[in-house]
């Protein structure tokens, strides 16, 4: 039976409910939503926006590495779907998902999500610039690749 | 050699990409160089920025190719806060 | 803050961006859905349709304690939605949903949403009947409740 | 006493309530023998069958007067498969 597999780097808003129905096979009865959102308050910041910057071919081949090690880690997932959304974003949007299905809810969706917005955070090329009220500001990340990432 | 940049290099360079002169091959430790020395708004930055050749990451050893798609990033912040 | 708390028993479709924007917090960067959907396949077996049944009152009382428990055993988490829906549903559609909002990923998201599917499936008086080739027959759990569930 | 079924038990009672003749109070393990004595289509499930009262799990030696609101039902199924 096909196994989907959706990689996207898009600028339209991430639809879950689309999402949800295409990963689901006849088979899975569990699907496991992660998405990241604008967060408007940290502590004492504010921030207004966010603007997102892919290099599209070099995401869109990691994002497709991403899902090979969720499938390589985790035996009995099915779907999966791993979207990255760029361009401006407002609080509370949806900025990226990550999208498995399995049979169970014991089969692993949970830990295969939670792996897959880890190492999507990780390895594959996209960056945030911040609006706050007091200036925009790119945003850099810390995690520095290795050989075989 | 023509290196994509991409967020603060992007800014700080004001353009998506460089123009780098290298004939032949080299390694990514003397692109790093060179780039320093032939775009100096970058040099600051060029050490600790990470460096990607046919879509894959590279380190300093590795050898470029006057053919290769080069980009050149700061580590990366996607997905969510 | 405020941190939302939904409990629905409800016939209509489920909406998961409705819940994702509904338990959203401006402090929120990370949401977690699970959706269980109607399997059409295991093994060699095949199921047509399910039909669910809700003791309403007594459920929403449940869903209110499973959100209760949730916020209990995972402190730092924000938002909390829990949906079962009730009635047909067929092959592939979402039947139930446990959404939970947090500020970073790592803030207990993943783990309350499994807690939280795993209660509702113990203590939520919610039946299903299901329809395969040749018949229908109520699935029967095997959880028995003892005092303080 | 009117009783609330769901699931099995109503299916089998054919209709979504029962009603048990039962004074003042009683105890679950006594409600269950009562419903078993006057409902016969149910004796063969009524002691693996969860008693609610008053919309929480009740036990055997738990005591349920007339007015409270009694269901009987069996192990949840609900959520997913």
């Amino acid at each position: 039976m096909s196994e989907p597999t959706i990689v996207r780097i898009t600028t339209d808003p991430i639809d879950l409910n689309a999402l949800q129905r295409a990963v689901t096979t006849p088979r899975d009865g569990a699907v496991v939503l992660f998405t990241g959102t604008v967060r408007g308050v940290t502590g004492a910041e504010r921030t207004e926006k966010l603007e997102y910057e892919a290099y599209t071919e070099m995401a869109m081949a990691k994002l497709r590495q991403v899902a090979d090690e969720m499938r390589a880690k985790f035996a009995l997932i099915h779907g999966i779907a791993l979207v990255q959304r760029v361009g401006e974003m407002a609080v509370g949007e949806p900025t990226v998902a990550v999208v498995v299905s399995a049979g169970h809810r014991g089969d692993g969706a949970f830990e295969a999500a939670r792996y897959g917005i880890d190492r999507l955070k990780q390895i594959v090329p996209v960056w945030k610039k911040e609006t706050r009220p007091d200036g925009s500001a790119w945003v850099e990340g810390d995690y520095v690749p290795s050989r075989g990432d | 050699m023509v290196i994509k940049l991409f967020a603060t290099l992007k800014d700080r360079a004001g353009a998506g990409e460089i123009t780098v002169s290298a004939e032949g091959e080299c390694t990514v430790a003397e692109l790093r160089t060179r780039i320093a020395a032939q775009h100096p708004a970058l040099a600051e930055l060029v050490a600790r920025s990470i460096v990607a050749v046919n879509r894959e990451f590279a380190f300093n050893d590795d050898v470029v190719r006057a053919t290769d798609e080069v980009a050149l990033f700061p580590p990366v912040s996607g997905g969510c806060l």
